[in-house]
């Protein structure tokens, strides 16, 4: 329905009224290689506020690339990233989560060896005192730790304890609290439930609705059908290191969205 | 570099190849000075390969392997044990290149089997040396008094001759209640002396196997405040350890004059060379420094300071 | 107490321990067998003994915690006391020669962290070549030759203590208490040892793992050099011998201390204890006139029976 | 032809032949700096002087192979080589002597199998504690001294020679293709590298890695009884003083030959090479008179520049 | 339905005419602790001839060390294991192949740095000669795994390629490949479609069923409903470490299942 692969939808044509300002995020053409490798070729695509946002696609065509590139762990060789109507380059990881976006990485991105809460505040630690004594508040911390996971996992782990010691589902339910803890404007989950259990992975699900009905954009990477049809409000569809279709999720299904995958339905 | 030799090529050049023990100890460093230094007055192009240390046996064979190939008409060699050149040296040998040992000798049965004719000797008994190390303790302390030895790297050929000289001349007369292995190190020497000294409050003098380990026992001895009560004794004559007697230190050190027997090797190269004949036996003078010599010794450094006999002297060419 | 008994019923508690265990154990057995070792007088030699190991032991701790290993550590000690020596033998004074020790040291760290770091070259092999380096380079400046220092200061440094304390176990005990402040309660030791645990996720979360590795090397070049300046106080001159014993004891106390070699896992109290555990067994061997022979295979049956006992460490 | 060009483009090309390139790249130099450096005499110097390498950087490649490292190799030779000096001098002839030295080697071997695959200690540390071990046992049983050999059987293993390839050389190139043989051709070798790559996997498909582990520190072991021979017959003594500059050339051989020290990569012909580069570095520096000085640090830029260019090795 | 927790299921009571002889496999009462957690604590299963059997449960369940147990990686604390009427213990992961028993692991179990006929025959490689010479059969083992891995894989790598080359779907191909291989009696699949993408998962459910037709009994673990539902005959449901129900599928519904699952339903 877009017109062709990698257009810029600036005006989606199947909404009609869209303007650019209610994109909170786009990313345009935006291209990265690996040596050899082109994991993604020109990809772009847009997240609009207050939505969930899905990226789907088979394996190996570079949704995990793409979000890395959002959250500025790689840097794209090039293409724009357009943030709030602002033109961005993230330096690191650090700079994305100062902008608003938090990610939670297929990997999720823990230290097995530290506790829970020393990985909750990984890479931003609230300290006291001042030039090379200052040191670790670690009852904020702790306090704050432990609060924000409370709403997320079913058994609670204790923040002193390691991430070693938890559970798959409770290690995820680490990663998901701490993206989503910080008051940020954009939550990029990457296969947050691909091992997850039932209950874990409603859990999580609740967590993605809580997220968007407080304002949050949430661009959610998963290759369960039911999940991206129940969660999201639009679809992008990446093959081969493009973004070769978008859908609004309510004008789509199950069906159209495989043919988009394989290629069998052009865009 | 090796520029500038007066060598001829092919059949007998008077360019010399000198292989020595490792550089990281000033008493080899003496040696090399002595070599190269000769070597600059008579004019004579000389080479100077060392070991990478103490232990590396097989890197000094390999390099005077590396030097036999090369058309030098002399080698002077200080090996690191009896043994470890003699493989080596064969070539030499064969090549009909006179063989100049100096320092530490070369194992006479390993030797004839494999054929090398060493063209002469000079250096010190190690076990002479520790024997006068000996003699000047027995002389200091009271009989029966208790002594300590502290030794190279455990098993390291010249420390068990140095202290096989020190045993024997002291034989019974005093009771040695210790022999520790210091490495050659100072520091380590230092470590272990404090314990040994804890442990034995009436211990009445030291000997070390070299100069280095001897200034070591010196500051344990200084740290435990029994400077002057205790004889130190040592073996290098190296210029700190002359300085050190000077100063009240080391008691004494039995002067071996590395320098004398890197030059004396040079200028046995210059004889044989020139189709001279060497006598089998250099012996490079020996002295126990004690704090009266020492001036004179420091002076005199790196030359003997007591008037030595060149027995070398006729036989040099003249120029 | 109860806690504590039901502790020791585990082999996780005497795994965690093994050197404050292995500590006590060997000064049990050597106070039994030598009426010396337990005097003040030893005692205080042994903490002065022990000072370098244990600066020495706390710079290496840092690097092993991001998972690396600094081969060079003994050499960059031998570097900086020859950087002294020269410098003060130059007229510089104590206080500046210590400077260029530290300097000297902290250019090695430099060169290990800039290799590893940004060259990405193994820290096993870039240590290793810095070894080399650094040994070539102390020879060459000081021909070889040691320099013999007689200062002041120096003569301070070494005999002058508080009580049964020399001030070099001071100085070391100062330098671990601030390595265990900044290991343990800044952001820079959180982010050591999540680097050392899960280098990718670090990153992930913002760290950035070529600063810190960049650092702990800096920080266990600096410390050799410090090292470096106790060298030269207790033997009274710069040597440009190479230390060996230094480094592999270095990296055997903090494996004694309870270190994993895979990094992530910080410590700085185990790698101090693995220090004194260490010089402890020589000197009690010393004090027993245990053959010098016996030695190194008492110390060698020492390290593999504590390696086999912190096996049973909890992961 | 032309895919070689366009391999010489590409720099992993450069980063996978390291050791080949650094080699010819030296003898360029030195035949152009010195006339002597080609010559047959001293090339066959060079070989004879890289044989007990060249088999401790097999020996050593097996171990890395498996993500373990081997670092009692040098002084399990020291000791195999005590072993050969007892059992001649108590008239045991060479064969049964021979015998001795490598079943010594194999005592260590195993000693640091058990260790490490059964008893789960860290390499390092393991092969740490040996090394000591090892070490005090040399000094003991020999009581510190050197045994001179002189045996008909070693002259001739010294001083025999095909060509310009003396038996030393001979030895270890047979070694090597054995070597290569049962890593690259046989089950062996093959549960070697599968071990080394993901040893989860490995025992998941049903290998043993502790019959793995133990099978390569034996090997390793025993290659060092085997270059103990060549140590006894090339110094004509067996000596108990440590070889240490041999552990760090064979693990510094192995990395310059490509193999990775996270195990998995298996190489042979590129660790001799890497051997045989080190020995051609040493002979070259000697035969320009470089002072001793330099030579560490020539060996240490010569490591790490290698060690720069096979990180841009292909994954 | 069963009478309780780890009954014995001889007879199944919803089939009524199930004969011990129709269980291919019957795990009884098994036991497995790992220090202080206790990962099994008497689960008991089986499997019948020809049929896919679904193994489902909460993360950390226990089902990947069940798993583990039936094909000899772990060996259980206590408990039986009876093969095709026989009881067996399994020494190590090739004593169960050499019966018939092939894995899937969820981790896939392949080594990295090895090339494609490599990691196939890993562990059981072909050989000729004679004694410690005998050298590896290379070219009857390329040929044979190329042979294998066309049926199964989208793209077919090439088998002299590394590993480490493949994408995450090649992967899971060559160890479905490599388990499917060996005309074995029974195949275990832990959770073999967790991290594929739609085309890739159709593939691998083709070769489940293709097994199962040509009457291989398949154990298959996975979080995912709508193919247990899809795919299996029977499912087992474990709970902390006990399996706490059976049920044919037919007979059953997510909903059901879910229940039996979060111990929302009793058995
Ligand atoms: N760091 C890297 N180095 C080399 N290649 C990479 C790297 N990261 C990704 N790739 C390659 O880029 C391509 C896209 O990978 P990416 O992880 O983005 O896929 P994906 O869509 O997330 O797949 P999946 O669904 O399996 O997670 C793949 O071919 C992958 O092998
Ligand atoms: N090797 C091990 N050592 C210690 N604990 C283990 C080990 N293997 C499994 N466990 C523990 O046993 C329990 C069961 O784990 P298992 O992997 O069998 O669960 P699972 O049902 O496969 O879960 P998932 O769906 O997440 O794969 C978990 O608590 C796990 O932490
Ligand atoms: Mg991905
Ligand atoms: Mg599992």
């Amino acid at each position: 329905m877009t017109d062709k692969y990698n257009s810029v939808p600036d005006v989606s044509p199947h909404t009609g009224t869209t303007q650019a300002r209610d994109f909170i995020l786009r990313a345009t053409d935006i291209k990265k290689s690996f040596g050899g490798v082109h994991a993604l070729k020109g990809a772009s695509m847009t997240m609009r506020r207050g939505e969930i946002t899905a990226l789907i696609g088979d394996n190996g065509a570079g949704k995990s690339t793409m979000v890395r590139c959002l959250s500025g762990i790689h840097r794209p060789d090039s293409g724009s990233i357009v943030l709030d109507g602002e033109d961005v380059t993230f330096e690191s990881p650090n700079a994305a989560r100062e902008r608003g976006i938090e990610t939670v990485h297929q990997t999720l991105a823990l230290v097995e060896d530290l506790s829970v809460w020393q990985n909750f505040f990984l890479g931003r630690e609230k300290t006291h005192g001042f030039g090379p004594f200052r040191t670790l508040d670690r009852k904020v911390m702790k306090a704050t730790a432990g609060e924000l996971l409370k709403n997320l996992a079913v058994n609670v782990p204790p923040v002193t304890s390691k991430v070693r010691r938890l559970s798959g589902g409770q290690r995820q339910a680490v990663a998901i609290a701490r993206a989503a803890g910080w008051g940020s404007k954009i939550v990029i989950m990457d296969e947050p439930t691909a091992a997850l259990g039932v209950q874990e992975t409603a859990r999580v699900e609740g967590v993605i609705n809580t997220l968007r009905d407080s304002g949050v954009a949430v661009l959610l990477i998963s290759h369960n059908f039911d999940q991206v049809m129940r969660l999201s409000d639009h679809v992008w569809v990446m093959r081969a290191g493009m973004a070769v279709a978008e859908r609004r999720t309510e004008e789509t299904s199950g069906d159209e969205l495989v043919a988009l995958i394989t290629g069998a339905k052009a865009a | 570099g090796c520029a500038g030799g007066s060598g001829t090529d092919g059949g007998s050049s008077s360019k010399v190849a000198a292989v020595i023990k490792g550089l990281d100890n000033p008493f080899f460093q003496a040696m090399e000075s002595g070599i190269q230094d000769t070597a600059d007055t008579d004019g004579v192009d000389v080479t100077i390969q060392a070991a990478a240390d103490i232990g590396d046996t097989t890197g000094q064979a390999d390099k005077l392997t590396t030097l036999a190939g090369q058309d030098f008409g002399c080698f002077i060699v200080n090996p690191i044990s009896g043994t470890n050149l003699v493989q080596a040296l064969s070539q030499v040998a064969t090549a009909g290149k006179p063989i100049v040992n100096i320092d530490q000798p070369i194992d006479a049965d390993a030797a004839k089997t494999a054929n090398i004719d060493v063209a002469t000797y000079i250096g010190t008994d190690n076990e002479a040396a520790g024997g006068k190390a000996g003699d000047f303790v027995l002389s200091q302390v009271d009989a029966g008094s208790e002594v300590a030895i502290i030794g190279g790297i455990a098993g390291d050929v010249t420390s068990a001759a140095r202290i096989d000289g020190f045993k024997a001349a002291v034989g019974s007369d005093l009771d040695i209640i210790q022999e520790s292995a210091a490495d050659w190190k100072r520091e380590v020497a230092l470590t272990t002396a404090t314990d040994i000294l804890a442990a034995n409050p009436n211990v009445k003098a030291f000997f070390a196997a070299n100069d280095d380990m001897g200034l070591g026992i010196v500051k344990a001895v200084e740290n435990a405040g029994l400077t002057g009560q205790i004889t130190v004794v040592s073996v290098d004559g190296n210029k700190d350890a002359l300085e050190s007697v000077e100063a009240g230190g080391l008691s004494a050190t039995v002067a071996q004059y590395p320098y004398a027997i890197g030059s004396l090797g040079l200028q046995a190269c210059e004889v044989a060379t020139s189709g001279g004949e060497l006598p089998a036996n250099i012996e490079s003078p020996t002295a126990l420094v004690t704090s009266a010599e020492a001036p004179d010794a420091i002076a005199a450094f790196p030359q003997p300071f007591a008037p030595f006999d060149n027995p070398l002297e006729d036989l040099l060419p003249t120029e | 107490m109860q806690a504590i008994g039901q502790n020791v019923r585990q082999i996780s508690f005497w795994a965690e321990n093994a050197a404050p265990i292995g500590l006590v154990a060997l000064v049990i057995v050597f106070a039994i067998l030598s009426p010396t070792f337990l005097t003040l007088g030893n005692i205080r030699a042994m903490l002065v003994a022990a000072a370098i190991l244990v600066i020495l032991a706390i710079g290496q701790s840092f690097v092993i915690t991001t998972g690396g290993i600094d081969l060079s550590i003994s050499a960059t000690m031998t570097f900086g006391a020859i950087g002294f020596g020269l410098a003060f033998q130059a007229g510089a004074g104590f206080w500046l020669s210590a400077l260029v020790a530290i300097v000297a040291g902290l250019l090695i760290g430099l060169i290990n962290g800039l290799l590893i770091a940004k060259g990405k070259v193994t820290d096993f092999i870039a240590t290793l070549g810095t070894l080399s380096v650094a040994t070539g380079l102390a020879l060459i400046v000081s021909n070889g030759k040691p320099i013999t220092v007689t200062s002041d200061e120096l003569l301070i440094l070494t005999s002058g203590s508080l009580g049964i304390f020399g001030y070099p176990i001071i100085l070391a005990a100062v330098i671990a208490v601030l390595a265990w402040f900044f290991m343990f309660r800044t952001r820079f030791g959180l982010h050591v040892q999540a680097v050392g645990g899960n280098e990718e996720s670090a990153v992930a979360n913002g760290i950035s793992a070529t600063r810190i590795r960049m650092a702990v090397y800096l920080i266990s070049g600096g410390l050799a050099g410090v090292a470096a300046l106790l060298l030269v106080a207790r033997v009274g001159a710069a040597e440009p011998a190479i230390n060996t014993q230094f480094l592999l004891n270095s990296i055997a106390a903090v494996v004694l201390g309870g270190v994993s070699l895979t990094g992530g896992k910080a410590k700085i109290v185990g790698p101090v204890i693995g220090a004194l555990l260490l010089t402890a067994l020589t000197n009690g061997l010393t004090l027993l006139g245990v053959s010098q022979f016996y030695q190194p295979l008492a110390v060698g049956l020492v390290v593999v029976l504590a390696a086999l006992l912190t096996r049973f460490q909890k992961k």
